[in-house]
């Protein structure tokens, strides 16, 4: 059986035999010559012994199976009918044909599992290296208010005093920011809340303006105070930040971009 | 805002892939976060199953739109996915994917005996097969591709095996429901350990009293993966 | 398999964004460097203008899809992005501070100058402000709160910049007589414009050669994102 030979490797085991032989029949598991198939079955095991292969224990088993069931067959119909009528599964033949179907399948399973693995190496999934938020529209929710804004203002105004002043002009300040923030506290203290406007009632200078913004821009970026708003042309209302947005840490300000 | 759109925006921009444990936890902590009139708040308490169904639905729309990817759930895991047609690009863009090497034929029938018949013994196994299985079984625990499950109510109380999460991740499996004619190779394994075939007929002789009580048919959804062969 | 496909599933799975020469790159090595795939070779040539349409193609489609993402352009790299309205669960799914991006330092005061003296030249802001602004003053362009408005009788011609409508509505202003204490602050700065702040050394050398050449605030996108609120 010189294609036996060339196939050696491919049998892992009697049941990956029996299914080839059967395949070579060409007829379906449960219409298979059993003599034909124990015949060849057994040339092969005679050959597997010629070349001293450690598998061959469990070939011979499988190969004295095959005698039986062929020795079964041989005998008159009438002794079959009877035997295989009440136990079915008792009767070899169809034992070996169950296993051979249930093998079969797994083996076709696993063909079906290999073909899954191949696909899944194809199948690459999306692991983006950020967290992507679509930037632009990210403009209508900047947390800047209008406090940041004549925040700044009023910050780039002390640094040009001092740089007068570094020039030599004095420049006086009776109003701190410090006393301004007390006295915002103070009446945000009585009332809970209160109107943006109103918080310049009574200022008398340029230099007391200043500071009450200075004041509360300080108050909003420490989050002791909210800037509210019922809409976006409605009156700011200043009021007293919850509890847990007061324990945010404020940001750092970021450096400024030094071009040379 | 649906929640499915939240999950969407979740799964497709998370670096891993999300459980519904995970999504449900994140829908859960994020209003307790922000402390904000952001509505977030809305979804905080959607079941599993709401969860479920919306990935469900996002499925079935990302399929239908025919896109270069869909959503895949993967070991209950959802995850966005490239169609393998794009294969060659992205071995280049990300390189050729960390693998071992694939499995041999002898380990591949194995582990589909142990998938579909978990779980189970190396004895049964051995029946199955015919050979011996010792290095073939401990070659896939070793890979993690089976783990010992328990111990069998018999004689010397041999092992069980089952297969493991990565598993399903290395067929990309959503669940062992996916795994390619489950029902019938189940079938025959509950009437072979039940009660020999009394009748037989011409295609299986072995195929009448429906023993299925740990099928759960309902369970199975295999429509996922056909769109894009 | 079309070139939009093959774009998207390379958009889709990079890690970072990728600009339309990264992608030519990609399409012209992955035939060569596997030689073995068929079809790769397909789009190995094609040109700037090619993928670019694909790209602009795609970014329609996705548009049209109305998903929680988009493909986008940003600086010239694609990509895809969520939209904001899921910024609050990716933000706590990062664990990352949950707040939306402020204007730094440089822009706000840059701003605030413009806001109260447009309209206004870079350099005068520069004048005022002791640094150069380059780099602000295009962030505020993007960001949409400033643009140019004209130019001044000057040599050079030098763009004047002045607030938008946008910059109204987000400080909920309903015109800039509304900036609050405007005339106190217009007069003290009017006083400043006219300071000799030339010669101050201590902040930083003024930059007054304006080289504006790059810039091109015309083609920054208006109110595309709007309308999924």
């Amino acid at each position: 059986m010189p294609d036996f030979k060339i196939q050696f490797k491919v049998f892992e085991g009697p049941m990956d035999l029996l299914l080839f032989l059967v395949k070579k029949q060409e007829v379906d598991i449960y219409e298979v010559n059993m003599s034909l198939l124990a015949r060849q079955f057994i040339e092969y095991v005679e050959v597997m012994k010629q070349l001293d292969l450690e598998q061959a224990g469990e070939f011979i088993v499988m190969a004295s199976t095959l005698m039986y069931i062929k020795s079964r067959e041989l005998l008159p119909v009438n002794e079959q009918v009877e035997d295989t009528e009440d136990d079915d599964a008792a009767d070899p033949r169809w034992d070996l044909i169950r296993r051979l179907v249930e093998f079969k399948r797994f083996k076709d399973a696993s063909d079906d599992l290999q073909k899954l693995e191949i696909e899944r190496e194809k199948v690459y999934t999306r692991r983006p290296g950020i967290i992507p938020i679509d930037p632009l529209p990210m403009v209508n929710q900047l947390e800047a208010s209008i406090f940041d804004l004549v925040g700044a203002v009023n910050e780039l105004l002390r640094r040009v005093a001092e740089r007068e002043a570094a020039n030599g002009e004095i420049v006086e300040d009776p109003w701190s920011v410090s006393e301004k923030i007390v006295a915002i506290r103070e009446r945000l203290g009585q009332a809970g809340r209160l109107k943006f406007s109103g918080l310049f009632d009574g200022a008398r200078s340029r230099g007391e303006v200043v500071a009450t913004f200075l004041a509360l821009l300080e108050l909003v970026r420490l989050r002791q105070l909210m800037a509210t708003q019922d809409d976006s042309f409605g009156e700011i209302e200043i009021i007293v930040a919850p509890v847990e947005l007061q324990q945010i840490t404020p940001e750092q300000p970021e450096p400024e971009t030094v071009t040379t | 805002m649906e929640l499915k759109q939240i999950l969407e925006a979740i799964v497709f921009s998370a670096q891993k892939p999300m459980s519904i444990g995970e999504l449900r936890t994140l829908l859960r902590d994020t209003p307790e976060k922000l402390p904000d009139e952001l509505q977030t708040g809305e979804y905080a308490k959607a079941t599993a199953r709401a969860v479920e169904k919306a990935l469900e639905e996002l499925t079935v729309e990302h399929d239908a739109a025919n896109r270069s990817y869909r959503l895949a759930c993967v070991g209950g895991n959802w995850q966005f996915v490239t169609k393998p047609d794009f294969a060659p690009w992205l071995q280049v863009l990300v390189g050729a994917k960390p693998r071992p090497p694939k499995l041999s034929h002898p380990a591949l029938e194995t582990l589909a005996i142990i998938a579909y018949r978990q779980p189970i013994t190396r004895a049964e196994i051995e029946q199955i097969r015919g050979v011996a299985v010792d290095g073939v079984v401990q070659t896939l625990v070793e890979r993690e591709l089976i783990e010992v499950c328990g111990e069998a109510d018999a004689p010397g109380r041999p092992r069980l095996y089952g297969t493991t999460q990565f598993f399903l991740e290395h067929f990309g499996l959503k669940g062992l429901d996916e795994l390619p004619a489950a029902d019938e190779l189940r079938r025959i394994h509950v009437e072979l350990a039940t009660a020999p075939a009394a009748d037989s007929q011409e295609e299986l002789p072995l195929d009448n009293e429906a023993n299925e009580a740990d099928d759960d048919p309902d369970e199975v959804d295999d429509d996922e993966d056909e769109g894009d062969k």
